[in-house]
């Protein structure tokens, strides 16, 4: 019941958006209904703690600690952005960013609010499905409708440069998702032959999850490897990344901020459910390899574009590259702890990262702009706020302790050694030092200096709410883990270990 | 006792129509003028659909009748109908001379198609000789070699809506995988993708129309203002 | 107790006595090489006692430092003399600091010295304080080598502990190490106390001197202390030269014969090593101030090899 | 005494800190009630702290106590054993020292800058560094390592309106995050060796370890901290970091926070690992001599006067190594005892460097407080209007040198000895390398005498050079009593250092299972001995007392002779020159120009020299003169890594051209490579 409200919640929110037109009925909606959402998800995850799993319609829905975990992520991404969002687009209106193209002749755009408000709750409600949908095809459809959503805002505003990125994510996209689909239906076929002609629980991962043992071997390789490339797409692993940073650079801030968390997650998502199966079909080895290959040559792409970056967008775009690679890299790093670094990773980016896309919107918003070189430095002056959060975030975001995320790479490099991987976890600090070194040099240059005279900003209500707010949690969660959450991320662990 | 069709005449039908659909495949690669190869692709479509309706009829399986409507609908006739009224609302007629000129690019598609032979072969379990594996094994390889020669012509043209083509002629390598693999997905799946294909094509066909109005011209090789 | 007392205050009026004494003889020395009458021996002692009597003239510019420093390089250098066997293996004070306390007390008076230099704010006081502590400096290592060698040998560094070692095997100042040892701290010895060819103290002419320059300010009883202080200095350092490596004639018992001889043996080597010094500073000419560090490479290696062949042969 | 109170104390220091930290972070509007919740909550903290620490010292037994942390993965557990006592005696009284010069020092910064943030940083520091000395579980440790590290950069970083400083402070955060990952990498191994992150599980790792897991392990810790504790070839970030930062954190900096590094290596080399590979151990003693000869040479060359400091920094770090790495060695060649000498030399250096060093700071600090500029050639004649920092900092200044009867010359006094020992214990040709090692610390001693009379003497004596002279005035009264403290703690620690020395029997014991303190201490209870009989002897307290003693002729004479023509004061012979001014007084850079000369072969000085002529060309109307040293290690070492590796950056980034066509073939050939290699078996 309640998996069937997490669906039906974000599709109402995006209906009464479409019909009631007015701006700050809209933002109403928008919040609470993601607010509502974020409080189902608890709801889930609480019920999940006590009875393992819930599965809806016999088993076409079905949520375990894993999918729970990530609609958990998912549902908290929202409502941070649609908290952000607010101020965001009240900011863009007075600055009156979408002017010059009102002939916009798509023929269901009439506002671009309005665009933003009804899209919004699609992309999260199919973010909600991937992790709900029990059938491996229906997690495929789900993550193709977040890139059809998605594409909508990264063209939200109608530059040329976002036509381009857009086509650029939705081309690259499109094709990812045909190899995830081609991975898919040669899943379906391994196990067809073991399952037999049963029509539609063939696809359902908690059947397929049981006699994974026995699918055919070379089909299983092939799936998984088209799978890993596809959902490695969605994911942005190099070299599939190259979308990500004209995408990021050119949505808006809160769309930006949900396709670099919860896009990341059902991607990953996908990829952890085929990997489960193709461990236990092909014993974790195969998989492993590859992932490790994956994960590391994405943190290496992400380094040298962090360390000479332009423009503070796209240095957000390569973080996240290097995220999803350290992520591929734990989940290829195995073994209980690097599965449990592995998702303590996840959780811990997606609450960290739209706090960095906050500050570095709030900053584009003040300067108009978003070149280093057109920033004359010294944003604490001018705005003391955003300032010191956006550094706090950015050591958070590399990793220096007291932030959690230390505690999830700390876990992960434990991972690595106890897998023997000495040479490897070498590279990964080198490459994290690298990516902190060239993060740090970018954002002190923008935030610390003498004071360029700017007027002050930080003013908005909703924006500073959503910042503090998600400042405090990140802090917090540095020294202290809701003992629940961390339960729930041990019994994904265990579901990711193997059953 | 209704008649029992042979399964044996069903799989060289089956062959023969694959084989058809991959030398269509390669005759887009060579294809100059945009409309022709939307056709390239309709007929290509409609001989899928006829694939699926082929295996519905030999092993009595209903669910693909639907499959095969939907796609003789969908993509032999909505799609391309979409696709050439762009075209001609845009009014371009001919593609751009590709990256790689048309003899070489025909060479790599039949290299690709070699490729998918032999990643196929793997597949080939000589030991369970059931006409079945054996069509699997053949058809996988045409669907690879398929859903590759698609990709090269993504790549390899310049035009928006030939990469838009050559991602729907890469879906319908994964059409024919999926129909004659496992006769079909299943069909709650099959509607989802095929809904997906749709509203995919509308989409990247919105976005063609403006950034043919942004930058009055369809050559994607010229998106190239974002860059490091 | 009271037994160190007494030796110390017989030690200290033997250092006060011999040091003006050690000075005008060498001073003597030279003047009779170089075919000089030169000042009688006993001029030292008439030059403290006239600088003693004389009122003095302290530069507007200085502060305390100024007047700090001639007590403390007195009293260090004094200090020093008592934990230096001088006619017995032992030194009243030997136990409460060795040959590093020696080094590090008359580092102590330099470091003041120094400062005095440049307290008063004259180019000449700076010039002689850097020179000072640039070649103290590069010194410093080829002695404390040299000295290790010899510390090595009786594996102590208390100066008592070396001379009664050496006293019991008196012919070991023939090893090589010994020999070689010896060459390095005679080199050291020649630039700590200010000798030819590394400082003329004979000299005021700007460009070359170094030691003088450093005190040209002092006047009167300051100007005595330092220089009682400079030359009970430089017997300090004779005598561990002649006493560690020569032990000829040290009684390590308190009876008045042994002293006796103790004495004499000591004043013997005392002038043939000032004999030698002299001998150096006629037949050499001064180097060039950045010539010195070349000499006190050489005295380095000296004491490297010195340390080398401690354990080769 | 039971364990409780220790425990319980230390615990109310951190909470004074923590407390100290998020009180003036709330203040933050109200300045001067700012200042006074910083610097009190720091003195409580600091003076708890130290109470912890004696008490702990003097019932011996280590304490260990573990708080759940609210990660699930780790608990916080802490260790307060002999070692951790020692460290964090030396943080309490620097704390103490500097919390009470602050009152006066931040003075300064009411209405001008943030004293909130400034407090909250400090505190942050402060609990960070308590925490790191006492930390018994990797995952704390590294927590505090890296949280010190970025309260240091917040408080470096302190004047971001500098260009230099905003330089100072990347180059110290990123050096402090590379040191944290070699970290990292070394706790990540031996926790894979025992599988627990706790510190009492590592003990004795070094046995289970293959021989190349040894050197891995050494190399990373050395690393690690030898990056921290500044040891050249990785000192580039100290002397740019340390200046720029608020005087009073500067003490602490070069104080406390670099002897973190000493700190963990003690604690992993001796305690965790438990001993390493004589190579290891020879490793760190050269290291040890290169920083300390190194290092006293480039102070030589700053007229910087915090520069200048930091640079003597590396210098005792040197020094310190040398002790450390003689006890490695002597560890692993069996001779405990000798090895609980070096431990102690190290130790004890350790702690007198971080007091004098800590004062000397200071007294720049109210020099730079007073006259506003750190060139020292701008200063002079600062004795006059500031007679007690003066003096202060000469104390500091002799106790540096290491001259006695002060601390700093007992603690060579004790690396000399153990040196020579060194000698005799160990076997091979390597022997020789320790009576070399002494002779170069003999050198450094020299030139560290020599480096400090200029600062000393060009700040402090003689005539002003700069114009800020006339209202120069002497620090306020609060700081004095700060810079006091630590006078009077050099003095003590040197006369007394035969009633300090039992500090260490436990640790000696502790480590190297070795109570050494006995043989240290000979007879009559105030004579200081090397630990082997007959080997060496000194008392800096009898010493003093003979100074003095000696003293009492010497004023004798004097008094009888000015008593006749008295004591008169005159102008300095100036070769008849109208008078004597700043302008023509001798400079530092003229006072170092003689050991620049000598050492050129390392500095490779550049000189020019522009003469502006008017009328005729022997009368030069102006000359300018410009003079610099090469920085050898950032010239020849760090900028071309820097160069190579943004070299190779822009490279890749053809990349990402744009083109959607190379994008799409990116992904194509790895399917296709991926299709060939990665299906068939």
């Amino acid at each position: 019941m309640i998996l069937l409200g997490l669906l039906i919640v974000p599709l109402i929110a995006g209906l009464a958006a479409f019909l009631l037109r007015r701006r700050p009925v809209m933002e109403v909606v928008n919040v609470t209904a993601f607010a509502v959402l974020f409080g189902l998800a608890v709801v889930l995850c609480a019920q999940i703690l006590r009875e393992g799993s819930v599965s809806l319609w016999k088993g076409f829905f079905y949520a375990d600690a894993l999918s729970a975990l990530v609609v958990l992520l998912s549902a908290f991404v929202a409502l941070a952005c649609s908290i952000y969002a607010v101020g965001y687009f009240r900011q863009d209106e007075r600055d009156g960013v979408f002017q010059e193209d009102e002939g916009v002749r798509a023929w269901f755009v009439v506002h671009k609010l309005r665009e933003y408000y009804t899209l919004t709750p699609l992309f999260v409600f199919s973010m909600i499905l991937v992790a709900l949908a029990n059938n491996l095809g229906i997690l495929w459809v789900a993550i193709e409708g977040t890139t059809l959503a998605s594409v909508f805002l990264v063209m939200f505003y109608g530059r040329a440069t976002s036509l381009e990125a857009a086509w650029k994510y939705a081309i690259i996209g499109g094709v990812g998702l045909s190899m995830a689909l081609f991975g898919t239906i040669l899943t379906y076929y391994s196990a067809h032959q073991v399952l037999g002609t049963d029509t539609l629980a063939g696809l359902n991962w908690s059947v397929l999850v049981g006699n994974a043992a026995q699918f055919d071997k070379a089909t299983m390789r092939l799936a998984f490897i088209l799978i890993l490339l596809g959902y490695g797409t969605k994911a942005g692993i190099a070299p599939m990344h190259t979308w990500k940073p004209d995408a990021y650079s050119e949505a808006p801030i809160p769309g930006a901020a949900m396709l670099a968390t919860g896009v990341l997650n059902c991607a990953l998502y996908g990829l952890v459910r085929f990997y489960i199966l193709s461990s236990k079909c092909l014993g974790p080895q195969f998989g492993s390899r590859l992932l490790i290959i994956f994960g590391l040559m994405s943190m290496g792409v992400a380094v040298p574009f962090i360390l000479v970056q332009k423009n503070f967008r796209r240095l957000l775009a390569y973080s996240s590259i290097d995220h999803s690679g350290i992520m591929v890299l734990a989940l290829g790093f195995g073994g209980p702890l690097g599965l449990l670094g592995m998702l303590l990773h996840m959780t811990f980016h997606s609450i960290t990262k739209p706090l960095l896309f906050f500050c570095a919107g709030n900053v584009q918003q003040h300067l108009k702009t978003d070149l280093f070189q057109q920033a004359k430095g010294g944003l604490i002056h001018s705005m003391p706020l955003s300032g010191a959060a956006f550094l706090m975030v950015t050591l958070a975001l590399t990793g220096s302790p007291p932030f959690s995320l230390f505690q999830s790479e700390f876990t992960i490099l434990r991972a690595g050694f106890s897998g023997g991987y000495f040479v490897l976890a070498i590279f990964l600090i080198s490459f994290l030092v690298l990516i902190f070194s060239g993060f740090l040099v970018h954002i002190v240059s923008l935030v610390l200096g003498p004071d360029p005279g700017l007027p002050a900003a930080d003013t908005c209500r909703w924006k500073k709410f959503s910042a503090l707010g998600l400042a405090t949690v990140v802090v917090v969660m540095g020294f202290w883990i809701p003992t629940p959450l961390f339960a729930l991320i041990e019994r994904a662990t265990g579901i990711v270990m193997g059953g | 006792m209704p008649y029992l069709p042979n399964p044996e005449l069903g799989n060289r039908i089956i062959t023969l129509m694959a084989a058809l659909v991959l030398v269509l495949q390669i005759a887009a690669v060579g294809q100059r003028w945009l409309i022709s190869s939307i056709r390239i692709f309709a007929v290509q479509s409609f001989l899928l659909g006829a694939i699926a309706a082929v295996i519905a009829y030999f092993n009595q399986a209903e669910h693909i009748y639907i499959a095969a409507l939907l796609t003789v609908f969908v993509k032999a006739g909505l799609l391309p109908r979409f696709l050439e009224r762009l075209v001609k609302r845009i009014g371009i007629r001919r593609e751009i001379e590709p990256l790689i000129n048309v003899p070489l690019s025909i060479l790599v598609a039949g290299c690709l198609t070699l490729v998918g032979y032999v990643v196929a072969e793997s597949f080939y379990h000589p030991e369970e000789t059931s006409a079945r594996a054996a069509l699997g094994h053949n058809t996988l390889a045409v669907a690879i070699a398929l859903f590759l020669i698609g990709f090269f012509t993504m790549l390899n043209r310049r035009k928006a809506v030939t990469q838009v083509l050559g991602l729907l002629s890469l879906e319908n390598g994964l059409f024919l995988a999926a129909i004659s693999l496992t006769y079909g997905v299943p069909l709650v799946v099959e509607i989802g993708i095929f809904f997906d294909v749709l509203v995919a094509v509308m989409v990247l066909g919105l976005l063609v129309f403006r950034i043919r109005e942004a930058f009055d011209s369809m050559d994607v090789s010229k998106l190239r203002s974002l860059h490091e | 107790m009271t037994e160190v007392l007494v030796n110390s205050v017989l030690q200290l009026v033997l250092l006060l006595l011999v040091a003006p004494l050690l000075t005008g003889a060498i001073k003597t020395l030279k003047a009779r090489l170089q075919t000089r009458r030169g000042p009688g021996v006993f001029q030292s002692y008439r030059d403290i006692f006239k600088l003693l009597r004389k009122g003095m003239v302290v530069p507007e510019t200085a502060s305390w430092i100024f007047s700090a420093a001639p007590y403390l390089v007195f009293t260090t250098a004094t200090l020093v003399g008592l934990m230096v066997p001088m006619t017995t293996t032992h030194a009243p004070l030997s136990l409460f600091g060795g040959v590093l306390a020696v080094v590090y007390l008359l580092a102590l008076g330099r470091f003041f010295l120094a400062l005095g230099g440049l307290d008063t704010g004259s180019s000449f006081g700076g010039l002689g304080s850097s020179r000072e502590m640039t070649i103290s400096a590069i010194a410093e290592p080829a002695m404390m080598l040299a000295i290790f060698t010899v510390a090595l040998g009786a594996n102590s560094t208390n100066l008592s502990e070396m001379a009664k070692v050496a006293v019991s095997q008196s012919w070991r100042f023939l090893a090589p190490s010994q020999m070689l040892a010896f060459a390095a701290l005679f080199i050291v010895l020649i630039a700590e106390t200010g000798r030819i060819p590394v400082d003329n103290p004979a000299t005021h002419l700007e460009l070359t001197m170094i030691h003088e320059a450093m005190v040209l300010e002092y006047s009167g009883p300051y100007l005595a202390l330092i220089e009682w202080g400079a030359s009970i200095k430089q017997l300090v350092l004779m005598t561990l030269l002649v006493n560690t490596f020569f032990p000829f004639g040290l009684s390590s018992d308190w009876t008045v014969h042994a002293v006796g001889v103790g004495l004499t043996f000591y004043l013997a080597k005392l002038l043939l090593l000032a004999c030698l010094v002299v001998l150096v500073e006629t037949t050499n000419a001064k180097l060039r101030l950045f010539r010195v560090p070349e000499l006190l490479m050489v005295a380095f290696i000296l004491g490297a090899l010195a340390l080398i062949s401690t354990f080769l042969f | 005494m039971s364990s409780v109170p220790v425990g319980a104390i230390f615990a109310l220091s951190l909470a004074a800190y923590a407390a100290g930290a998020i009180a003036s972070l709330a203040s933050r509007r109200k300045p001067a009630l700012a200042r006074y919740v910083c610097c009190s909550a720091a003195l409580a903290g600091g003076i708890l702290g130290g109470v912890a620490a004696v008490l702990a010292i003097l019932q011996g037994t280590p304490l260990r106590w573990s708080v759940p942390s609210g990660i699930p993965l780790f608990a916080y557990s802490f260790s307060y054993d002999a070692l951790a006592a020692f460290f964090s005696l030396a943080l309490a009284t620097l704390v103490t020292a500097a919390s009470i010069y602050s009152f006066g020092y931040l003075k300064e910064f009411e209405g001008k800058r943030n004293l909130g943030l400034f407090g909250f940083l400090f505190h942050i520091l402060l609990l960070s560094l308590a925490i790191v000395f006492t930390a018994a579980n990797a995952f704390l440790f590294l927590i505090g390592w890296e949280v010190m590290a970025l309260a240091a950069y917040g408080l470096v970083t302190f004047y971001h309106e500098e260009h230099e400083t905003r330089r100072a402070g990347l180059l110290y955060i990123i050096m402090a995050h590379i040191d944290a990952g070699c970290l990292l990498l070394g706790f990540a191994l031996l926790i894979q060796g025992s599988g627990s992150a706790e510190f009492a599980s590592f003990h004795g790792a070094i046995a289970h370890l293959t021989s190349g897991r040894q050197a891995a392990a050494f190399v990373l810790f050395f690393l690690g901290f030898g990056i921290k504790a500044g040891v050249i070839p990785f000192h580039i970030w100290l002397p740019a970091a340390h200046p720029v930062a608020p005087s009073n954190i500067s003490a602490l900096l070069s104080g406390i926070v670099i002897k973190t590094g000493i700190y963990g290596m003690t604690r992993i080399f001796l305690d965790s690992l438990g001993g390493v590979p004589w190579w290891a151990g020879l490793i760190v003693l050269i290291v040890g001599v290169v920083s300390a000869v190194l290092g006293v040479l480039y102070a030589l060359m700053e007229h910087d006067l915090k520069r200048l400091l930091a640079y003597h920094s590396i210098e005792n770090i040197g020094i310190i190594l040398m002790g450390l790495g003689a006890a490695l060695i002597f560890r692993v060649a069996g001779h405990p005892l000798l090895a609980a000498v070096a431990l102690i030399a190290a130790m004890f250096h350790t702690l007198n460097h971080a007091i004098f060093k800590c004062l000397l700071f200071l007294g720049a600090g109210s020099v730079l407080h007073s006259t506003g500029t750190r060139n020292m050639e701008e200063m002079g004649g600062l004795i006059r209007p500031m007679p007690v920092t003066a003096f202060c900092f000469l104390i500091g200044a002799v106790a540096i040198s290491g001259l006695p009867p002060l601390n700093g010359f007992v603690s060579e006094w004790l690396t000399y000895q153990s040196l020579l020992a060194g000698f005799g214990a160990t076997a091979g040709l390597t022997r020789i390398l320790f009576p070399l090692a002494g002779s170069m610390l003999a050198l450094t001693g020299a030139l560290a005498a020599a480096c400090f009379v200029k600062a000393f003497a060009i700040a402090f004596l003689a005539l002003p050079r700069g114009d800020e002279s006339h209202r120069v005035h002497e620090a306020p009264r609060s700081m004095l009593v700060g810079m006091g403290l630590l006078t009077a703690a050099c003095v003590a620690l040197g006369l007394g250092v035969t009633w300090f020395l039992p500090t260490f029997d436990a640790m000696t014991d502790q480590l190297l299972g070795q109570r050494v303190v006995g043989h240290l201490i000979s007879e009559n209870g105030f004579v200081l001995s090397a630990g082997v009989p007959h080997s060496g002897t000194v008392s800096p307290a009898v010493i003093s007392a003979g100074l003095l003693a000696l003293l009492l002729p010497a004023v004798l004479m004097v008094s009888i002779g000015t008593r006749r023509f008295g004591r008169k004061r005159g102008p300095v012979w100036d070769c008849g020159l109208p008078r004597l001014t700043g302008e023509n007084e001798y400079t530092a850079t003229a006072f170092s120009k003689a050991l620049r000369m000598v050492f050129s072969v390392l500095y490779k000085p550049r000189r020019e020299i522009q003469a502006v002529f008017d009328v005729s060309p022997y009368f030069p109307k102006e000359i300018r003169f410009e003079s610099e040293i090469e920085p050898t290690f950032e010239k020849r070492l760090y900028a071309p890594l820097q160069e190579f590796i943004f070299r190779l950056s822009a490279k890749m980034r053809g990349i990402q051209a744009g083109s959607i066509h190379a994008y799409l073939a990116y992904i194509f050939v790895t399917l296709i490579l991926l299709l060939l290699f990665g299906v068939r078996r």
